[in-house]
């Protein structure tokens, strides 16, 4: 951690003005943002610029490398069209409710395996054989089973998202101290309470991270399983954007479509996990600048 | 298998035992590796005894309340629990680092299911008790090692007020593992009073682990030394309500023995 | 502001027969002169030094990818990609120099939809967006003032199969074999042939293209692979059963599954196997991408033909010349 | 864990008896294998009996459901044909090489994420936003930028598994109580000892549960790219006979690439991570045994 | 900013100090809910001393060994080590959870760059000295608490020994949280012995936390009491070579000074 940003204050000037050290105020809000926003903004400003300067230089021919601003015109359109809404509403409203149902299924999945050796020993294998799987390879099964709607797409989602939440509890599982179980015994925690009030909250930094790899995983199952079918029924997500760019070979589209599943994918971590990790890793005292 | 635990009542002639040990022996792993940390305990708290336990470090005192608060099974022996679910201090603080101070007081009570209101009162009555008043927001991590110290036991106190359910009519167990070894001598002090007053005024039995002599003859009323590889009680002292120089020549001779134990396991 | 790079000098008159020819193909009954030619050797027999190496693609846009990437020197594809690898590069990157396939695309349907009309409302199946049988559909829907009262969706066609099975479809616009599977293992009945929608029945289903810049260098390896593909095509019209043993027993080989005699027997009967790409009709294939709403301005195909190799080796061969339809000249 | 498996023995057998306990023989490796082997075992033999049942019960037609001894027969061949060989061999080999070249990436990613400010803040959502691109979406750019060969294939599985591995290190990383680098530079480790000797092992059990996604998100994205084309060059692989199936509507084969793959995900996880977490594990005597 | 460490040699006078405090201050956190832990120490040690630090729990005292050192930056004031890097024993063991106790012991020889053969007879070497001679294998989770602690002693102690490079030719310094906290009378008797032995062969400067008054008169020739919040340097007391009745006298007047700072703070 930088050293804490005092101003300059003699040490005579009086024991009182220590009590309440002397900081640079709190309140800025506008500077805390700048801090947090400008690093990654800056990362893709400079991404955009080594693209337009290779462009520019004509290293590839157009159709190896779009120009940024063909992709730009694309999206430009999508936005003035308000069809972006569309696309993202259909893909994340499925992520998440895909992403919901997979919790409840993969939280008491990982609880079982973590903490019963006979289920450990025999599905644990399996689900990360599960988890090994390509969303791709349930798409038929998928279809078959339940038809061309949303549900096949939530399976293709859950088979892709509940092995790897469960795994990634698992591991939290793992990590955690058996001193705090022993303890929680001893204070009377039965199995439910155990769990509810020591086994979950002391696996929360390990199981974040999985649950973070888990939500990758589901918005990829969702991006492959939306290019099950495009219809009208289905509504068009992002998934079936980039795909319709790759069906027509047409590279600048499928740029739009990876900034755009891309754009998603930084904004579910700006906005929901890493405030998240913050809250609870500084609870802990396991801020990296404590270090 | 010869070892078991028996939490049922253990009526042996008419009184009921908040503990027995029955010829308890633990060893760690197996093979050539194992470790014999207990061996042939035979050891009885009678309801209501403030009992301390010496013994060198790694001698296996640790090991032993583990086996009473039923985190550890025996290798073999026996134990009979007569008391209801025993609160323990455990050496390290094992604070919940999501919880804070007054949040891990409370967990015992809300793992019993007391309500809310009735749950603050209580840790922060806990909390004025261990000289931490006012600190109860604070994050394990935000505290020195005696105040965390002190925070598990002001927690282990809250788990013992459970009288309720399962524990009714049983008589309560307190188990303290070097409770205030990380405390100054001032707050030493106040604690030490305080929990006589607490032991007296509840009739909770003690088993008291501490390396102090002073401390164990202070308290205790009933001293028991350990041996060390494997662990074995060597002898026992009583001392309640000694005082002046009786105090002081039971003090030189537990440590005396003390020496003699460590001595002779250095020495084999 | 971009550098201005000319494309590679090709040097005039080529460096001779190229070290390797890289030829993409599909597992597919509509590719039955690639497999054919592959099966018997013929492609290699005229290639002399030139090691053929045979590419196996499972959808047009990745075979595209890969002409344009330079990973792959001629390829066998639909005609809807065709015509995208050429305008999307801006008419540099490829070369149609052959047609392989015509005709076998049908519109099959649920035995209960008798007339166009009665598919208002119902679910239509093309197998991608942008391929020949989408825009078809789509375009004839329009002639017919049906376009947005069907729901017209895009689906694999393996899973096209299924689906129509399961009756969650009413009608799918397929190409061979999948239109002759609807019907012999689903109970389709065909509503259209689209045979019928263009003049003497021929329409290009798989082409031949080649990269420019490997056929400007090595004439010699493009000229033997035609005349592979002429002999292939001989082969398969002298000997109608010998093909199709030959091609099922390649579509085992690579995805270790055959299809049924009734259903290569039908699929056979639909497809022409013609060198002739039917170049006449990509002008309009073009100007039917704007028809079906997938482009916004037809793609430019002006250029895209160069059939010189191919007239030469027909013409050694004694057989009919085929019509560039002014599609060679810029 | 269950109570010791000790042998009845009276306490008065002697004091001796004691100083080694009498146990069940360690030496019985039979059975201990057995007692790992037998539960997934014996939940894949369950597995099968219900999928026996629901198929011969006729539930569902033939071509949603296939038959177990259909499958079987597929697969049966493969083995017979040897070539269940070459495509083992294709992918796995594959994989591995993919997965090993990522983790050269990753590890001093994730470091330089879990321990630089500024690179956390700028470079960290990034990444995230690079885990959640399918690899589909990468296949054609790899092709028009690689050309058809391996390294397409490495480019995609690059994609899916640097993102994951490091995400996992820097999980991992974030939950090292911050008393152990203050511990080791105290004893005089520099940045590079530091990382080497304290926070690179104190990490590790988060780490593992990362590599473990990492390795899923690598063999997935390895999937998908073996769709693109089969030549000479690049050999058949497991997701290219799935796709063949996947392309002849025939849920029987689909099935056997299923499983195929599926046992390769299982056999990884119990031959290589279960083994390396287990022995990481009790290490630090944080099995799930001493719970 | 008035904060600042000076890691170069720092001569007032003519005498290079291992580290001295200049009206050093410490608060955690900002604004309203900020703990000032330290407050104006102005504290010095001189070469080859060894100085007890005393004080209420709480008080700061972990808090100023971090900033000597150098795990923590003074929020006002000025630090001067003059030492080459202190070796530091913390509060908690804090081991490895991955090494063996043998190598536990060894990672400060092994950062240091020291030969395995050197390392591996060193930590043998070292942990004959804390009396864990044979358990060199066991890993910490193994280990009982006051082993632990026994264990990150003689790590410590092994951190000390680099005194060639760049702390060549600077004083030693070597920095001890309770290091004896969980042990018992005999083993810790036997230890301090030892730690007075290490001090005067090797003329390494000790800073030296403790609650036992008794054993900081014992140990040091100067014990300096802390008062609680905030911590400042309430009184001094010189005690090198006191024996017998002069020693218990010691021990009484800082005990009534202790019980006099402690209960100030409770009052106010
Ligand atoms: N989980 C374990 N695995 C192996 N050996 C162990 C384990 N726990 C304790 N031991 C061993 O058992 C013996 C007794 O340990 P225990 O913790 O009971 O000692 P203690 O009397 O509490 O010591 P201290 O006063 O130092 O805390 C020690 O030799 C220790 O090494
Ligand atoms: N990281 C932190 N964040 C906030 N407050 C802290 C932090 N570390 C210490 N403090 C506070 O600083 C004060 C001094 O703590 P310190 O650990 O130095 O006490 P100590 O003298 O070592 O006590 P003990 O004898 O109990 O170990 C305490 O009030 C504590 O709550
Ligand atoms: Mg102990
Ligand atoms: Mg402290």
């Amino acid at each position: 951690m930088p050293p804490l940003d005092l101003k300059d204050g003699s040490v005579e000037a009086g024991l009182d003005a220590l009590d309440t050290p002397v900081n640079a105020p709190e309140g800025n809000l506008l500077r805390r943002i700048a801090a947090r926003a400008l690093p990654p903004i800056g990362a893709i400003v400079l991404g955009i610029v080594i693209w337009q300067v290779l462009w520019a230089a004509a290293f590839w021919p157009e159709f190896k490398l779009p120009a940024p601003i063909a992709v730009w015109n694309l999206i430009w359109e999508l936005i003035s069209t308000g069809k972006i809404f569309e696309l993202f509403w259909t893909s994340v409203h499925r992520a998440v409710i895909g992403f919901a149902i997979s919790l409840l299924i993969a939280v008491p999945l990982g609880l079982a395996i973590a903490n019963i050796q006979v289920v450990r020993r025999g599905i644990g294998p399996l689900v990360s054989g599960l988890q090994s799987l390509p969303s791709v390879a349930w798409v038929p099964a998928a279809i078959l089973w339940f038809g061309l709607n949303d549900s096949a797409i939530y399976w293709v989602v859950l088979l892709g998202a509940v092995p790897s939440i469960a795994n990634g509890l698992v591991s939290g599982l793992d990590q955690v101290p058996p001193i705090l179980p022993r303890v929680g015994k001893a204070l009377g925690a039965g199995r439910i309470g155990g769990i509810r009030h020591i086994l979950l909250p002391a696996a929360l930094p390990g199981f974040l991270g999985g649950l973070k790899q888990g939500w990758a995983f589901s918005w990829r199952s969702l991006m492959a399983a939306e290019l099950i079918a495009t219809s009208p029924d289905l509504g068009e997500g992002l998934g079936q954007y980039l795909h319709n760019g790759m069906s027509l070979s047409d590279i600048s589209m499928v740029f739009a479509g990876i900034l755009l599943i891309f754009v998603v994918g930084v904004g579910i971590e700006l906005l929901v996990f890493r405030p998240l990790e913050n809250s609870v890793l500084k609870a802990r005292g396991l801020t990296a600048s404590a270090r | 298998m010869t070892a078991t635990v028996e939490a049922a009542r253990a009526t042996t002639g008419n009184a009921v035992r908040p503990v027995r040990f029955h010829q308890v022996g633990k060893a760690f792993g197996t093979g050539k590796k194992s470790v014999v940390a207990l061996e042939g305990v035979d050891l009885a708290v009678e309801t209501g005894e403030f009992v301390c336990l010496l013994g060198a470090s790694g001698c296996g005192k640790t090991t032993l309340l583990n086996l009473v608060a039923g985190l550890d099974q025996p290798t073999t022996g026996r134990i009979e629990l007569g008391s209801s679910r025993p609160a323990v201090v455990f050496q390290e603080a094992a604070l919940m680092p999501w919880l804070t101070a007054a949040g891990n007081v409370e967990l015992p009570l809300r793992l019993a299911g007391v309500p809310k209101a009735q749950r603050r009162a209580k840790a922060a009555e806990l909390l004025e008790l261990v000289r931490l008043g006012g600190l109860g927001d604070k994050r394990p991590h935000e505290l020195s090692g005696g105040m965390r110290q002190r925070v598990a036991l002001a927690r282990a106190l809250a788990s013992t007020t459970d009288n309720t359910g399962s524990g009714a009519g049983k008589p309560s167990l307190l188990l303290m593992d070097e409770p205030f070894s990380a405390l100054d001598a001032i707050t030493r002090d106040v604690l030490q009073g305080e929990l006589l007053r607490i032991w007296q005024a509840t009739g909770t039995a003690i088993l008291f682990v501490t390396h102090d002599v002073r401390e164990a003859v202070r308290l205790g009323r009933r001293v028991v030394l350990l041996s060390s590889r494997p662990g074995r009680v060597v002898r026992e002292w009583e001392v309640a309500g000694l005082a002046g120089a009786a105090e002081a020549a039971a003090v030189e001779e537990i440590n005396a023995e003390l020496r003699k134990v460590i001595s002779s396991h250095a020495a084999a | 502001s971009r550098a201005e790079r000319d494309p590679e000098p090709a040097a005039p008159g080529g460096q001779g027969p190229a070290a390797e020819l890289r030829l993409g193909y599909f597992p597919n009954v509509t590719h039955a002169a690639a497999l054919v030619g592959l099966d018997q050797g013929l492609f290699t027999k005229d290639l002399g030094a030139t090691k053929l190496v045979p590419t196996k693609f499972n959808a047009g846009p990745e075979a595209v990818g890969a002409l344009l990437g330079g990973s792959l020197d001629a390829s066998f594809i639909g005609s809807g990609p065709a015509i995208n690898a050429y305008a999307k590069s801006n008419g540099e990157a490829v070369r149609l120099i052959a047609g392989a396939t015509s005709g076998g695309a049908q519109l099959v349907v649920k035995p209960t939809i008798t007339k166009p009309e009665d598919l208002v409302g119902k679910t239509v199946v093309t197998p991608q967006l942008g391929n020949t049988q989408d825009v078809s559909l789509k375009k004839w829907l329009e002639e017919k003032g049906l376009a947005g009262k069907v729901k017209v969706t895009n689906l694999e066609n393996a899973q096209t199969l299924d689906a129509f099975k399961q009756g969650q479809v009413d009608a799918a616009w397929l190409p061979e074999p999948w239109s002759s599977r609807l019907v012999l293992d689903a109970g389709a009945k065909v509503l259209l042939d689209e045979q019928t929608l263009w003049p003497d029945g021929k329409f290009p289903t798989t082409v031949l293209i080649v990269r420019t810049q490997f056929l400007q260098e090595h004439p010699e390896s493009v000229r033997a692979l035609l005349s592979g593909l002429v002999a292939a095509i001989d082969f398969a019209n002298k000997d109608q059963a010998q093909a199709k043993t030959v091609v099922n027993k390649q579509l085992k080989e690579l995805t270790g599954k055959d299809l049924k005699p009734a259903v290569i027997d039908r699929a056979f009967g639909n497809i022409q196997i013609t060198a002739d790409p039917v170049a006449a009709t990509f002008e309009q294939l073009a100007k039917d991408q704007v028809t079906a709403k997938i482009a916004k301005e037809a793609p430019k195909v002006s250029g895209f033909a160069d059939f010189t190799l191919l007239n030469e080796v027909l013409g050694k061969a004694g057989r009919p010349t085929v019509d560039a339809a002014g599609l060679d000249t810029k």
